[in-house]
């Protein structure tokens, strides 16, 4: 079913998006959407060989609410670090995490969630043993950065890619 | 109503005008070459904003596909730039 | 908007003028870019400005003409935007081969003393 | 044009101010963090809160324009989520690959 | 509905086009079918020029106002469409463009279309935007086959790569790009001032402007001016022009002795259609009367001190562009048949220098080893799909050395303007009507009229010093001379244009009297406005939007 | 008969000598010699007509329009000229036959000789000026070639340089004067000049018309100061000269001032510029001549005397003196000829014409010697030969001038001592070569040549001595009608007699003769000191004069082109800019422009944006030189800021293709500044002075033009938009273009053509990006600059290869987005071209979104990977994008429409309802398949240079050779 299905969550993924564009919610422009997403997603698979599965549309549910309200958080302590300027005490860091996903899509959306919430970048991946190298714009606490990414992120991620 | 709308854009424009500006200002300043990267990021970022709030101002659609389009494009220049930094070259073998 | 527009070609041409008359390729290359900008301003330009007004006209309505911007400069310079990048492409190999060939980046193919 | 009513403008108004703060504030962090590996994270705010609360003034607008799927904006965002990352990540690394070089 | 005579005008465009675009689906390997492709294309042209021609001076019947055909891209009417027109300046043209087409292009397939890639594509965009520039009716469409045929020159001179042709075409990429941009500043600034595109129309409209907007206007003819000067190799903008086209392989320079004519096309067709509203000074004469005496100046120096038997043809296009600026330039029609005369003789005469030049740098080093030569020289590596042994210099055909000789005499009695080949012809006429050009009967020919006399004199004396050296040099100097060998290929293309010009020289009376009447219409532009404007679109719709 | 036959015989003769096979001497004897006995038999049969008075015209039409035809007309004069051109010709012939060697190339020196004839019988029977002009250069062209025939031989190449350069100098000025004289009589038609002598010679351009044509004639006659050519020229071979430079071409000269004679002689300008350049000729030429050592030398001088005393006689003012003049060129051709022949046979016999080492001949070569002391005798003025007679006349012209009082002394006394030198030359001659001891150190042994050879020698002498004996009967008639007809039926009279009497001019002579033998054993130690140089004379040697005044307008030339060009492009850039700026700015000078409007909105945004977008600017002019990342940043700010303004202000199209457009080129000159060199800040060798000044210059006019530009663009944006064509355009575009986005109508639609060009644009520029890499050579330092590579490599590891499907580390998550974009980018590309006609896109815009996505993938996955994967073949991307929008342009074609309209079709389909069809659609697929093409042509190609590089690189480093690159074979993939 998987490998017979490849196409479905990125020719779907790609229908919202013309569905989202098009001018008008009508049959022809559904038709054409269709056609146009299930045509490039097959006429992109030599270049994209690996594909995603999520699954358990709930957990991504969750994910999403998750990122949000961490992003919200991030949003409001960066800019008061940053309308505090010098005063404020910052103690930037890395931290390095070991990572259990090994699903690539998982780990990419991990990349995009860590870079896309203010506070904390990507900066680094070990090539054999997945250790996540962190940048942390306020590192007070080592392990709750690494309590963060491990069981509110990463643990979402491996249930739905994996 | 217009009006609050109207003043709200105004300001909005002036905000993202400013970050513009600010961001060039480091983009100039830079002292790495990555935080000029940074700054032409943040430029596009705060480019694609205003013209946002230019098509709430003028009331029309279509702003939004520039939009859509630096969203989309926007990092390409930037990380074009950014693997030039990292290899020494942007396409590698 | 109309002094700031022009001031702003005027920055952009002189810039790029200067970078032109400089004698490395790339400086030349940059200039020739800088003022193809300036160019392309300037051809929208002669439509004169307007804000909020695309020339896209909404379906069933008749065009009244005084409320869309003059299309006709747009499409002029969407043929001179691309031809820009043509030819920067084309000035941005040749400047490579001559580097490649003559082991300079002087415009001359050879370093002159002046 | 014909007015829009209060329940839209007024949200959008503040959304939009809002957004145009957030945008600013991060891109003020900009300047003013002292090193790269710190300013890096302030224009992350105009990325999400500053993009995010403008584009929901402009679903609103768009939503009383209707001249489109009106949600259509949050694309915008699911298009920075995935593409900011890319950049960020590589500037990153060769920041890093750069003090390393220069600290041998 | 159209009959097929109808889209005649659109077959020069669109034949090359066509042609370009289906070689470049064809793997460079696939010679045959490359050359078989580029010769049925230059056939077409040539058959649909000379019909255009014939059409133009009314030997063939059509419907067309005043001999004059219109046709409306896309149809939409003038000024809003784009039009073609033909009238006989730009059938003349056209023929002149496909001669000296089919010439280089026969001599390039005995080696140099093998030389590097995508020759023969470049070769038909080359022909395509020459064309199109003849033909085209609107200013800014102008600009944009302007552009193809820069660009597919730019391809050209560097066919082949190496130092030489690098930084020489570095230097004529650089100039034409702030030509263009020149252009474009003008046209829009045209637009901006008079709301028009369309030339005929521009015609009109530039008439009726008030004082202030005639002065922008003027403004942005002189810019416009400019731009065509840089194309016409006009003193001082024209440092590029003998390096470009000296380091040119040279079927390529061959078509490019048309390329400076194509400014000088611009320059009289927009004279001509500004000329009843008064022509700005850069189209009106006493400018280009200046530049033009500048230009042919400056090629005769050119021409005295140049050794490099390549450069020294540049020059003599130099030459070519300020005898033409300078007859131009001055007052009046006379001088302008007269001057066509001159450009077609010169375009045939340097074209068939350029490809002469190559043959005669055979007799310099060993004949047979043009390969290993061009191998160093323009840096070929090894290329294991492409094999050019053996075929590449083809027979030696007998004489070779006569044959050279012969045809350097003949090209630079041509170019000296000496009799009695056309050359002359046109040398005479020139002057014949210039002095003819009196203010008044009483006070006799014009200081310009003199000048112009004495500036071709000398420069014809000068021409015949330094060819007479450069000959010398060339073929009777060495024990090195090498007898060459040189396909049939090249010489074939070499023996026709010259004997197009003994061939004109011969036919002078009526070819001289076609180009006194395209010389009159250019006189009285109103037939050109005219046309183009009451040109009506084709009614029957069939789709519909 | 039709006398254009007569001329275009030998032309078409020299066209068959030219093909003949190069040993085929007999054959071309043959040719030659039965043209000119036919063309001398066509000539005699026209004796009839002519004697009679009838003046013989044919016209054949050629450029009526500009008055010039091709007429021949034949009358007297130009039928004695017809026939002495003609008989002698074939005299030359027969002569050649036995001069010429078998090895030598025969066809070229018949084919020229015969196209000499033909020329000169042109310019002597030319009845157009301009006609005439044709023909006088021709023969000076074919002299030219006649005179390096031996063009092995340093002194004949520069003989004929000489001679070309000269008498084309002359024919320039020939023309100069026939066009004036045209002017004048407004027709180039030589019977109405002849008839128009008073018009011109009160007309002011008199002078200036005479002067031209005197300079016409005296160089071609190598008069006075432009004789030098002529002793040079001598490197001809002695046919050569015995046909052109003692017979026919240089009597052109006298020719045409004899032809124009009734028109522009008679007055005192006409007698000094004439007679003086006459005198001087002969006294110069004569008293050079006595020195010569070559025995062509001194024939080559004598001949510049004797066509001096031609040209002096017809500078006289008198019809006498016409006549004399006529006389003495028919007399003066016999005997040169015959002499240059007989100089011929003791070159060919003995192998030298030194006359230091000749001597005493007579022995050897009887006949030779013999007919040589006849000649000689009559070139002396011995009576009872030709030479005397005209001798005499001239004698007595002299005595009847009394332009002043003394000149009627003094040219007498010249006359004498001019002739005297002429004898003293003449004995000079046959003494030191047939008489005296025979001379042993000879380079051959010599004796006679076949009869045949001596033969036209003969015929000339037997000519020189029936004339000196029976002048009435055997050139009376002929001199008479000659001389009528240039001087009309009332000739004064005179009489050909050898006896006249004792009287002065007979006195003359004898004072000649015998001062000339005195003159001889004078200078006879002269001669042997310096042997071959004549006094005084020698330091104004012509030929290094003429040297020195070619190497000189060559050098001034080379200044001046140095100092009016320049081989460097900066000055080029210079010019052009300063030109555009200064004619833009004249018509606008002296307006009242600056209207100041009130704005429509003030924007501090706006301002502030353009705040950056100016310092973007100004940083990236600033940095370029030495710091290019940070320029090309800066001007990326630029691009943006320009895109914004675009969408601010009304432009959506114009913003989206500006944005994606400058992504692109991000790109790509990313891609190339990885071949730049490091630019280290290197001091510069010259002073910080000049190069500040022509900073400040380049500043100065930077700011100017930018100001200009400004300044410019306020004042149309200030005024008010006249009535266009927009108009039209947004009216028409909906109803009648069928699409909302009006731009975008324009573009495919009525515009259509514009967009077509431009892709055309792009596609060929593809291609020659593509073709010029395929040379690409990397330069050195690059290879250099490797190790420093390996090392940043070494720490993130390698680029993808094809076993893994990710790279490791840093780069995982990028790729994994990336490829996620794949698609995305593909469908918003395709989103923006097929809503283009309605909303802002299209085909372009669609078109280069797609390039981006695959550079994308390029940039994140590397070349191996993305090439093994994808058949991505841009170069017929670019074909079948042009073939689309070519074929969907000609679509129209077939329902009779013209190129580029656009038609449609409606489709209705079940559930999806109806479809649009329309080649405008079409067309812009065939935009958006080029764009993607050309586009990841470009990049792509750019981005192989690396994959190059590296493959170079381990060549490079083992051998220590680099810079000998190994071609990349990369065109199957790529292509
Ligand atoms: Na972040
Ligand atoms: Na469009």
């Amino acid at each position: 079913m998987r490998k017979f299905f490849f196409w479905f969550p990125m020719s779907a993924f790609l229908l919202l998006i013309w569905m989202l564009l098009a001018n008008a919610l009508t049959i022809g422009q559904f038709v054409l959407g269709s056609i146009l997403s299930l045509g490039l997603v097959l006429a992109s698979q030599r270049l994209r060989p690996l594909h995603g599965h999520p699954k358990k549309t709930l957990t991504i549910l969750k994910l999403i609410c998750l990122v949000i309200v961490d992003i919200a958080y991030s949003n409001w302590v960066v800019g008061i670090l940053i309308l505090k300027g010098k005063s404020a005490h910052r103690t930037p860091g890395f931290i390095n995490i070991p990572l259990d996903i090994r699903d690539p899509h998982g780990l990419a959306i991990l990349s995009c969630i860590i870079t896309y919430t203010p506070g904390t970048v990507w900066s680094g991946l070990t090539e054999d043993d997945f250790i996540l190298r962190l940048h942390v714009l306020n590192l007070k606490e080592e392990s709750d950065w690494i309590h963060t990414i491990k069981n509110r992120y990463e643990a979402n991620l491996i249930e739905i890619f994996e | 109503m217009n009006l609050i709308l109207t003043w709200a854009c105004y300001f909005a424009i002036c905000c993202f005008s400013l970050a513009t500006f600010c961001a060039f200002i480091r983009l100039v300043k830079g002292s790495t070459p990555q935080d000029r990267v940074l700054g032409l990021d943040t430029m596009y970022i705060n480019g694609m904003l205003l013209i946002i709030v230019l098509g709430m101002l003028y009331r029309t659609s279509w702003y939004f596909d520039i939009a859509l389009l630096i969203s989309l494009l926007g990092f390409v220049s930037s990380s074009a730039l950014s693997k030039f930094l990292l290899r020494g070259e942007v396409i590698e073998p | 908007m109309e002094i700031i527009y022009s001031l702003a070609i005027g920055v952009l041409a002189g810039s790029g003028i200067w970078l032109l008359l400089r004698p490395r390729t790339f400086q030349v290359i940059m200039g020739l870019t800088l003022v193809s900008y300036a160019v392309n301003l300037f051809i929208f330009g002669m439509g004169r400005l307007s804000v909020g007004s695309p020339p896209i006209i909404e379906s069933g309505t008749i065009a009244d003409v005084s409320n869309y911007a003059d299309p006709v400069p747009q499409a002029l310079v969407l043929t001179a935007i691309v031809i820009g990048f043509a030819t920067t492409a084309l000035y941005l190999v040749v400047l490579l081969a001559l580097r490649g060939l003559s082991n300079t980046d002087h415009v001359d193919g050879t370093e002159f003393n002046s | 044009m014909n007015d829009i009513p209060a329940w839209i403008a007024i949200p959008a108004a503040v959304f939009l101010v809002t957004g145009g703060l957030i945008t600013l504030i991060g891109s003020i962090g900009l300047l003013r963090f002292e090193d790269f590996k710190s300013r890096i994270h302030a224009p992350t705010l105009g990325n999400t809160f500053g993009a995010i609360f403008t584009l929901l003034a402009s679903i609103l607008v768009s939503f009383h324009l209707a001249d489109r799927v009106f949600f259509h904006e949050i694309l915008i965002v699911v298009f920075l989520f995935l593409t900011s990352p890319v950049t960020a990540m590589l500037l990153m690394r060769s920041y890093i690959l750069r003090l390393e070089r220069i600290g041998k | 509905m159209m009959g097929w005579l109808d889209h005649l005008p659109i077959l020069p465009v669109a034949v090359p086009m066509m042609a370009g675009a289906l070689m470049l689906l064809l793997k460079d390997s696939r010679r045959k079918a490359l050359t078989g492709l580029a010769f049925l294309s230059v056939t077409i042209q040539f058959a649909v020029a000379v019909t255009l021609l014939f059409m133009t001076a009314g030997d063939i019947s059509s419907d067309w106002n005043n001999d004059i055909g219109v046709y409306l891209l896309g149809n939409w009417i003038a000024p809003f469409g784009i039009v073609f027109v033909v009238d006989k300046l730009s059938a003349v043209m056209l023929v002149l463009t496909i001669v000296l087409g089919i010439c280089a292009l026969i001599y390039s397939t005995a080696f140099w279309d093998r030389v590097g890639i995508h020759f023969h594509p470049l070769f038909q965009f080359i022909l395509m935007g020459l064309n199109g520039a003849f033909l085209t009716g609107d200013l800014f469409n102008l600009f944009v086959f302007f552009e193809i045929f820069l660009a597919a020159s730019y391809g050209l001179l560097l066919h082949g790569s190496g130092s030489r042709r690098v930084s020489s075409g570095l230097h004529y990429i650089t100039v034409n790009l702030i030509g263009a941009s020149l252009l474009l500043i003008s046209i829009s600034l045209i637009y901006g001032v008079t709301g028009t595109l369309n030339m005929a129309d521009l015609g009109i409209k530039a008439g009726m402007l008030d004082a202030e907007n005639r002065k922008l206007f003027e403004t942005a003819c002189a810019i416009l001016g400019i731009a065509f000067l840089v194309k016409a190799a006009a003193w001082p903008l024209n440092f590029w022009l003998p390096n470009a086209y000296a380091a040119a392989c040279a079927p390529v320079a061959t078509l490019f002795a048309i390329m400076t004519k194509v400014g000088i096309y611009a320059l009289v067709r927009m004279g001509s259609l500004l000329l009843p509203t008064g022509a700005p000074a850069a189209f009106g004469g006493d400018w280009m009367y200046a530049i033009g005496l500048g230009t042919l100046l400056f090629g005769t120096l050119g021409i005295l001190a140049e050794k490099n038997t390549g450069r020294l043809v540049g020059y003599s296009i130099i030459l070519s562009s300020g005898t033409l600026l300078t007859a131009l330039g001055m007052p009046g029609v006379t001088l302008t048949g007269p001057s066509l005369f001159y450009l077609i003789s010169s375009v045939l005469t340097t074209g068939a220098f350029f490809m002469l030049v190559e043959l005669i740098k055979r007799t310099e080093s060993f004949g047979s080893n043009v390969l290993s030569v061009s191998f160093e020289a323009f840096g070929l590596d090894e290329d294991k799909t492409t094999d050019y042994s053996g075929d590449v210099v083809g027979v030696a055909i007998p004489a070779a050395l006569a044959f050279l000789g012969l045809s350097f005499f003949t090209c630079a009695i041509l170019i000296a303007c000496m009799p009695p080949f056309s050359g002359f012809v046109a040398k005479f006429a020139l002057l014949s009507s210039a002095l003819e050009l009196t203010d008044n009967k009483l006070s006799g020919p014009s200081l310009s009229a003199w000048l112009l006399v004495i500036a071709m004199l000398a420069s014809g004396l000068a021409t015949v010093i330094a060819l007479g050296k450069s000959g010398v040099r060339l073929f009777w100097n060495a024990e090195t001379l090498q007898t060459p060998k040189l396909s049939i290929r090249e010489a074939i293309p070499v023996s026709v244009l010259l004997l197009s010009c003994i061939a004109l020289s011969i036919f002078a009376g009526p070819v001289m009297d076609f180009l006194a009447e395209t010389a009159s219409s250019l006189d009285d532009p109103n037939q050109y406005i005219n046309a183009v404007i009451t040109q009506a679109s084709n009614k029957t719709m069939v789709g519909g939007h | 008969m039709p006398l254009v036959l007569i001329v275009v015989l030998p032309f078409l003769g020299s066209i068959l000598a030219a093909i003949l096979p190069h040993n085929a001497r007999n054959q071309e004897s043959w040719l030659a010699g039965i043209i000119a006995l036919v063309c001398a038999g066509m000539v005699i049969y026209a004796a009839p007509a002519v004697f009679n008075g009838e003046v013989l015209v044919q016209t054949i039409s050629w450029l009526p329009s500009m008055g010039v035809n091709m007429t021949f007309r034949m009358d007297g004069f130009a039928w004695l000229f017809s026939l002495l051109v003609t008989i002698m010709g074939a005299l030359v012939v027969l002569y050649a036959r036995y001069y010429m060697d078998p090895a030598d190339p025969v066809p070229r020196f018949f084919s020229f000789f015969l196209a000499f004839m033909g020329s000169m019988l042109g310019v002597v029977l030319s009845g157009n000026v301009i006609q005439l002009v044709i023909f006088w250069e021709l023969t000076s062209l074919s002299s030219f070639m006649l005179i390096a025939y031996w063009h092995h031989r340093q002194d004949a190449r520069r003989g004929a340089r000489m001679a070309l350069t000269i008498t084309a100098a002359g024919g320039f000025c020939l023309l100069a004067g026939m066009l004036m004289i045209g002017h004048i009589v407004g027709s180039y038609e030589l019977n109405e000049i002849l008839a128009s002598g008073n018009l011109i010679r009160n007309h002011p351009w008199y002078i200036p018309i005479l002067v031209l044509i005197a300079l016409g004639g005296l160089t071609k006659s190598a008069q006075f100061p432009f004789h030098f050519w002529l002793p040079n020229a001598m490197a001809a071979p002695t046919p050569v000269s015995a046909y052109l430079h003692s017979a026919t071409m240089v009597k052109a000269g006298v020719f045409i001032l004899a032809r124009f004679w009734p028109v522009l002689a008679s007055t005192d300008q006409w007698f000094w510029i004439i007679g003086g350049a006459g005198m001087c000729s002969l006294l110069i030429g004569a008293f050079a001549a006595t020195f010569q050592q070559d025995m062509k030398g001194v024939l080559a001088y004598s001949t510049i005397s004797h066509l001096g005393l031609t040209t002096l006689l017809l500078g006289l003012n008198s019809e006498l003196a016409l006549i004399a003049a006529i006389f003495h060129m028919i007399n003066h051709a016999t005997f040169k000829a015959s002499l240059f022949m007989a100089t011929g046979i003791v070159d060919h016999e003995t192998g030298t014409r030194d006359m230091g080492v000749l001597s005493g001949l007579r022995k050897a070569m009887p006949i030779t010697a013999t007919l040589a002391i006849v000649a000689s005798a009559a070139m002396a003025g011995v009576p009872l030969l030709n030479g005397f007679l005209s001798k005499e006349m001239f004698f007595s012209e002299t005595l009847f001038v009394n332009q002043t009082s003394y000149a009627g002394y003094w040219l007498p006394s010249l006359a004498v001592l001019a002739s005297s030198f002429s004898v003293a030359y003449s004995l000079r001659f046959i003494i030191q070569v047939f008489f005296g001891k025979p001379a042993t150190d000879l380079p051959r042994k010599p004796h006679d040549p076949p009869h045949w050879m001596l033969f036209p020698s003969a015929v000339l002498v037997l000519l020189c001595i029936l004339i000196g004996v029976f002048p009435e009967l055997i050139i009376g008639s002929t001199l008479k009608l000659a001389a009528t007809s240039i001087l009309g039926d009332h000739l004064p009279a005179y009489s050909l007699a050898i006896w006249h009497g004792f009287n002065l001019p007979l006195v003359m002579s004898i004072l000649a003769l015998v001062g000339g033998v005195s003159l001889l054993y004078v200078l006879k130690p002269l001669f042997r000191s310096y042997p071959g140089q004549t006094p005084i004379l020698y330091r104004f040697d012509g030929r290094k004069s003429f040297d020195a005044v070619m190497n000189g307008i060559d050098s001034i030339a080379y200044i001046l082109l140095e100092w009016f060009s320049s081989k460097r492009l900066q000055p080029q850039v210079l010019w052009i800019v300063v030109i555009t700026v200064v004619v833009g700015m004249l018509p606008l000078l002296g307006g009242n422009w600056l209207h100041l409007k009130e704005p429509f909105s003030f924007d501090p945004a706006f301002a502030l944006l353009w705040t950056v977008g100016g310092a973007c600017a100004i940083g990236a002019a600033y940095l370029a030189k030495y710091n290019r990342f940070r320029a090309l940043v800066l001007s990326g700010g630029a691009g943006l800021v320009t895109c914004i303004t675009f969408a601010w202000l009304s432009a959506p199209d114009l913003a989206l293709t500006q944005l994606v457009v400058e992504t692109v080129t991000v790109v790509l000159i990313l891609l190339g500044l990885r071949w730049l060199p490091r630019r280290v800040i290197e001091e510069s060798q010259i002073t910080p002075l000049r190069s500040f000044i022509r900073r400040f210059r380049d500043l100065a006019i930077a700011i100017c033009s930018g100001l200009g530009l400004s300044a410019l663009v306020y004042i149309m944006l200030t005024r008010d938009k006249p009535e266009g064509l927009s108009a039209f355009f947004l009216e028409k575009a909906l109803p009648e273009g069928g699409g909302n986005n009006v731009v975008n109508v324009i573009l495919v639609d009525f515009r259509g053509f514009d967009t077509y060009g431009e892709i055309s644009v792009l596609g060929i520029v593809a291609i020659t990006v593509y073709a010029l890499l395929r040379r690409f050579r990397p330069p050195q330092e690059s290879i250099h600059a490797l190790e420093n590579r390996h090392e940043i490599q070494t720490i993130d590891g390698n680029g993808l290869t094809n076993e893994h499907s990710l790279p490791k580390g840093i780069l995982l998550a990028p790729n994994v987005l990336g490829r996620l974009m794949l698609p995305v980018i593909t469908l918003i590309s395709l989103y923006f071209l097929l809503r283009g006609h309605n909303l802002p896109g299209g085909g372009f815009v669609g078109g280069l979104i797609f390039a981006t996505g695959i550079i994308l993938q390029y940039m994140l996955s590397g070349i191996h990977w993305v090439e093994t994967r994808s058949r991505v073949r841009p170069q017929y991307w670019i074909s079948v994008g042009l073939l689309i929008a070519g074929g969907s342009s000609m679509l129209a074609w077939w329902v009779g429409q013209p190129f580029l309209s656009a038609i449609s079709w409606d489709i209705y389909l079940p559930v999806i309802g109806k479809l649009h069809l329309s080649s405008v659609i079409l067309f812009d697929i065939g935009v958006y398949a080029l764009v993607v093409g050309a586009t990841t042509f470009m990049l792509v190609a750019l981005a192989h240079q690396s994959l190059r590089f590296y493959r170079k690189a381990p060549v490079a480093e083992s051998e220590t050779k680099a810079g000998t690159g190994t071609q990349l074979n990369f065109s199957d993939r790529v292509n």
